[in-house]
């Protein structure tokens, strides 16, 4: 796997439309016109991650969690850099390894906790659990548990902001493992023939369970060239480096938004010619782009992780993401240690918060079993009420 | 409701429900391989590019997973997708998004986002496909909760059941029939004496125009007593409705008089007009055109011994396609499937008048 | 058959009849996602790639259509694959495989090529794990010809049904369950006294070693009578054996005494003994861990019907998964399944003790 | 799509392997080394497989052969100079269209043509048809009707012969619209990382039904980026050009045979590294070819085209790969026209017997419904005989 921090410079080099240093300052780094005020942002929302999930794996451990639990921890910088380049409207749509995407999206901790918690005020009510986070309000379409099947809805998704001429794009996040299931393989094809304003984002961390990338993957070596084959744009980032993947999100969000059908002229109306296809990609248009990342936790709560060394983990943590905008912030002279430490008290009130809430939540009611399996309901089945994530406005209450 | 004289095909009679429904919602689009360009690999989507151009009917590539999962996200963003499987058979490769997602979403995410997605194409075997192409699907999807699904048996019901398909909040699995797309108004047989108004047939096989009733929706779960009898009743839906139409005239000439419901839905089954059709003829064959284990026909046999217990005066019997993969041959082929001789033997049998 | 004192867990079980067959048969290997390397996701293939090599014991992509479709074309080959995945839940992505491919090849070649291979992985709920984890495939999959389909549910009966799937010469769809893969060969309550033997509890729920019976196959179709009563028949499989062996022991507080039979293999199915119990019993109770549309369950009260309908004194009883996609919630899935309070009041109601 | 006669060009561009006109003759070349015998074999078989479709075809209107009925005329090339690089117990699987694929492996017409009546005679007793050829002896296994479905089955054929250490080969041939079925891009990916002796040939003839490749498949117009994605080596062929063909895949086919597996040493039964793979492939190792053909009729029996134009079909007619050979042949003076008349009255008869064969063969008796279903028969279930060309020994009898 490409190292954390080889991968920004091949980024570049990848793409041939990447901006170089030599160019114009904001389009070539757009974080270099980020407020100190963003980049806080960036950094309080990647600390409470960090703390939600330090939370979490405690009442796992405590068996207040059930089912499978996949925790976020290192990959922090994914899910902020790469919304940090979205707009509310824009949409994004993931795996179960979900807590991460919903609060970088913008869900309240308490929904999130609660959820695990089997609570009625988790953020589905305790039906999903911990793989299956959702979020109307803020564009989440989603935690999705069978692998690869999230792929095929985003599409739904960035068909309906085209199909409803809107300028939102959708962002599909996906595992490693995910690259050799039909269902994506499959997307991405289909991202390209309706020139559709989508994004795979790979948050690739080496491995799936306990499959290293490149025995499950062939070329994962050079993913490239998944993408070519399907004539979507490819980008890659430094993961681990909040400010390095939003400015390549930043960069690839703006040249899929606006992504409008090639099968037929919208004016028209009409199909005029056969298409053509170029492995650049187009622009506006769909694009693949690989995250390089890693996973401090094991895969789940249970995993002996016999397939890394323990060296290798921490070869990782000494570029954490978290760490590594800190030493930014102060080298810069941005932010003082106070700020830093208020953020992460905050994280951790946060999260704190979050448990307590849903300790303190009633649990899902037993009549509930036969709600929200139809919405016009027939014989034993009922209405459900909506979520108080909904109902509440996200207000945490 | 209004009558009609109508001369109408299935394929058209299906055609129609999307049509009227697309006029009156933007949201609705229609996806599937070849239903574009092609105007439909059976014709049904016949002219609709035209009419609707290809923002809104749209060829699919061969990605049976991609394009129902489109669907699905679609759905959930707020649109009103149809998807076309050529044939049921082919979605067996997007089994995952159209059972494991459509029928899920409102419960998993407890009540984000409902699924409303109607999922149509032909069902069922008596072409010579073989044994991967002639799938009947019933049994295997009504099994699972949070779906609902229709088996239209005649232009009228192919109709009003797509209608109320697409109007639905919920996602809708509508299992049409290759053998019937061309079958006319009056069936390929005139049964038109059976039907209420045997002046009218018509009135019966097909279904008012837009002008006659823009909201021509037949409800789901509401079972037609297709023909009303005093001996025996006949529970069935799709093309096995005039299997049994056919049984009916064959066993009128013995004096058997049989009553013939066609249940429209299995999800949701209307399982009250069944028992009271076997509360009063005491007597109940199940005409199934799936595989007989762990089918529609094995669920609506155990309901109505559950409810009609006491009122049977013998078992319930089953006709069923034949428990094996179908063959390619002809004769073997035409066998296999639940016909008029197996039903008229059945209802003998059953009734002691073997 | 010889007796054993042995303690074993299900998944050791299920090891060892994979380890055996593989000793004596180089044609078998084992593919599935993390069964090497990993030892298993659920340490059911532990060791085994260290005792037969990487040639035999093969890490998969999560590429289930592509692995699954790899074990139907060896299996024609003439090799005899043994496919885990490492849920059924996941096995929806290969549906086309593993239901159109692998049980027709037989018919649709005409006899050229069979399909000896096995299926297995973990079926049902029970763990939280939500609804798309949470599938009880006997329903979907035992609805079509061609296959055949065991559900182990002790570690006894998990050893000998997969060697028999193993030496078997067509494809078998071994339903196995995460919640028992720990379960010792006592089970997790002590039933002891309701056993042949109850002296000798083991030989009852552990299999014989390789050296005590070498060739330990239980044949398939030939259903169970795992506890002898004379009140009312319970027909099940896997799991919900054992909730029906809890309910027995709180009935015969009030001096209910069940009959409870295992039925192991769905197809085939041996109706003959379900029929026998209940002629001696008058009441039957069915418990079916899937949804009870169009189900197993349906398929098992339908036939009891047909075969006892003179013998009934009353309905059959149907309990079975709620009809419910699987909530996370553990208070909700839990009352969810087919359990032992709900199969109590069924037997009740069922022989007017309520 | 590529034009036949430019894509033997591309072909050799393409492979950095490709023997060049400077090279070794024999190698650049293998067809130079043909003996006219084998030429001549090349003609008759393609002869064979056009007039038994021409057969087949009225026999279709004729209503004796009823389901689906896709026609191969256009495409004998494609089967006839594959597998003319092939030995008998290499193996062969493909799609629906399999009547030319089974005819070229050797089937005797006689079978072929009594299946599609369903007689019992047929290759596979009649309960197939005509998208379900299948003949063991002949190392067929068989045309499969759901689009990609062969893909993963042909894995498990290569799997066997390299398991078993044999040193033989599998073709597994799938139509462009097959491109974007899951099922197919796993199968790719997985032939790389067990390094199969797998080619997956695709019959390139610019449609599935009604759609043009580019407008299903996002980069069919460059179709190297399907192999390099999963690291496959890539070649095309002209496939119109039996010769040409033949030289792909004399070529590839060495390339490809005993492959061996990556993922451990075979010899220490121990995995020793973490594979990488190249877009060029591996040798020996799987491989996609993309045969560049046409089919001359309609998708299936009943089909208007009017996707394409009469012009259109008349081009690919006038480089017909019948003709050309007999040109070649002629224009080489290595046959005579009357030696040539001989091998298509030779065609001719035996498809005219083939037909009075079906005709005069006993149908498929109905006690034949529940034979073949199970091996270890239960219940209704009978043990079924063995077809006759397993029995006969492919001897048309
Ligand atoms: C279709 C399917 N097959 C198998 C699984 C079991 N499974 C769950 S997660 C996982 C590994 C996925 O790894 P990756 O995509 O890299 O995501 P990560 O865990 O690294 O975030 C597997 C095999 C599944 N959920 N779905
Ligand atoms: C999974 C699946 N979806 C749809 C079909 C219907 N179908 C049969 S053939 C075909 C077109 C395939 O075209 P191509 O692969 O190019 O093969 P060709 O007919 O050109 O030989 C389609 C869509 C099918 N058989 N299987
Ligand atoms: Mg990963
Ligand atoms: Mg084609």
């Amino acid at each position: 796997m490409t190292t954390a921090t080889t991968s920004a410079k091949k980024a570049k080099e990848a793409d041939p439309d990447a901006p170089t240093d030599g160019g114009d300052v904001a389009k070539a780094r757009p974080s270099l016109q980020l407020s100190t005020e963003r980049k806080l942002k960036f950094l309080g929302d990647m600390m409470l991650i960090r703390r939600f999930e330090e939370r979490t794996m405690q009442a796992y451990q405590q068996a207040k969690i059930g089912g499978f639990c996949h925790i976020y921890i290192g990959q922090e910088a994914c899910a902020v850099g790469s919304m940090g380049a979205l707009v509310k409207e824009d949409a994004i749509i993931g795996a179960y390894r979900d807590h991460g995407l919903a609060l970088a999206k913008g869900m309240h901790p308490n929904y999130a906790m609660a959820e695990m918690f089997g609570k009625v005020t988790g953020c589905a009510k305790g039906k999903g659990g911990s793989m299956h986070f959702f979020d109307r309000d803020n564009h989440m379409y989603g935690g999705h548990a069978i692998v690869g099947g999230q792929c095929p809805l985003a599409l739904g998704i960035a068909w309906g902001m085209q199909y409803q001429n809107t300028d939102n794009v959708t962002l599909c996040y996906l595992g490693d493992g995910a690259l050799n299931q039909g269902g994506f393989l499959e997307a991405m094809n289909m991202a390209a023939i309706y020139n559709l304003p989508l994004i795979f984002v790979l948050e690739n961390n080496g491995y799936s369970m306990g499959t290293h990338i490149n025995r499950g993957t062939a070329m994962g070596n050079d993913l490239r060239h998944k993408a070519q084959a399907f004539g979507l744009r490819y980008a890659e980032c430094d993961g681990q480096d909040v400010l390095a993947t939003y400015d390549c999100f930043a960069d690839q969000v703006a040249k899929t938004r606006n992504a409008r059908p090639i099968n037929y002229n919208e004016k028209t109306g009409k199909r005029e010619d056969i298409p053509s296809y170029s492995e650049h990609g187009r622009t506006p248009g769909p694009a693949f782009v690989n995250v390089n990342t890693y996973r401090y936790q094991g895969h789940s709560m249970s995993d002996p992780q016999k397939y890394r060394t323990k060296d290798e983990v921490q070869g990782f943590q000494e570029v954490d993401c978290i760490n590594r905008l800190v030493n930014t912030l102060i080298e810069g002279r941005l932010a003082t240690q106070e700020q830093i430490d208020e953020l992460d008290n905050k994280a951790k009130e946060l999260s704190r918060d979050a448990v307590k809430f849903a300790e303190s939540s009633p649990d899902l009611p037993l009549d509930e079993m036969y709600t929200d399996v139809y919405v016009n309901t027939f014989g034993p089945y009922k209405t459900g009420e909506l979520p108080a994530i909904i109902t509440n406005g996200n207000s945490g209450e | 409701m209004p009558t009609t004289d109508r001369k109408i095909q299935y394929r058209d009679a299906l055609r129609e429900a999307m049509q009227e429904e697309m006029r009156t919602d933007d949201r609705i689009f229609l996806m599937g391989e070849e239903v574009a360009e092609y105007n439909g690999a059976y014709k049904v989507s016949q002219g609709m590019l035209d009419e609707f151009g290809p923002r809104r009917i749209v060829d699919a590539p061969i990605s049976e997973t991609a394009f129902a999962g489109l669907g699905i996200g679609a759905a959930m963003y707020g649109l009103r997708p149809i998807i076309e499987f050529m044939s049921w058979s082919f979605c067996l490769v997007a089994a995952d998004q159209i059972i494991n997602n459509a029928p899920k979403m409102l419960y998993m995410s407890g009540g984000h986002f409902g699924c409303p997605i109607v999922f149509r194409g032909n069902n069922g075997a008596g072409g010579q496909l073989g044994s991967t192409h002639s799938w009947c699907v019933e049994s295997l999807f009504s099994h699972v909760p949070g779906l609902k699904l229709a088996v239209p048996s005649t232009p009228r019901e192919a109709k009003g059941l797509l209608k109320t398909a697409i109007r639905e909040a919920d996602p809708v699995f509508n299992l049409e029939s290759e053998r019937m797309l061309g079958m006319g108004s009056r069936g390929d047989k005139d049964f038109s004496r059976y039907l209420t108004d045997p002046s009218k047939p018509h009135a019966y096989w097909a279904p008012p125009t837009f002008e006659e009733d823009p909201d021509f929706c037949i409800p789901f779960g509401v079972a037609n007593v297709i023909k009303e009898g005093a001996d025996c009743t006949i529970v069935t839906a799709g093309r096995p409705v005039h299997f049994a139409l056919e049984a009916a005239e064959e066993l009128e000439k013995e004096g058997i008089d049989l009553e013939v419901i066609d249940v429209r839905t299995y999800r949701p089954l209307d399982i009250e007009t069944i028992a009271r059709s076997v509360r009063k003829t005491n007597y109940c064959v199940v005409v199934d055109q799936s595989w007989p284990f762990a089918s529609v026909g094995s669920e609506v046999a155990a309901q109505v011994y559950e409810r009609c217990f006491d009122d049977l005066d013998n078992t319930v019997a089953r006709v069923h396609n034949a428990d094996v993969p179908a063959p390619y041959n002809r004769a073997l082929e035409q066998e296999m499937l639940p016909h008029a001789r197996k039903i008229v033997e059945a209802v003998r049998q059953t009734t002691y008048n073997a």
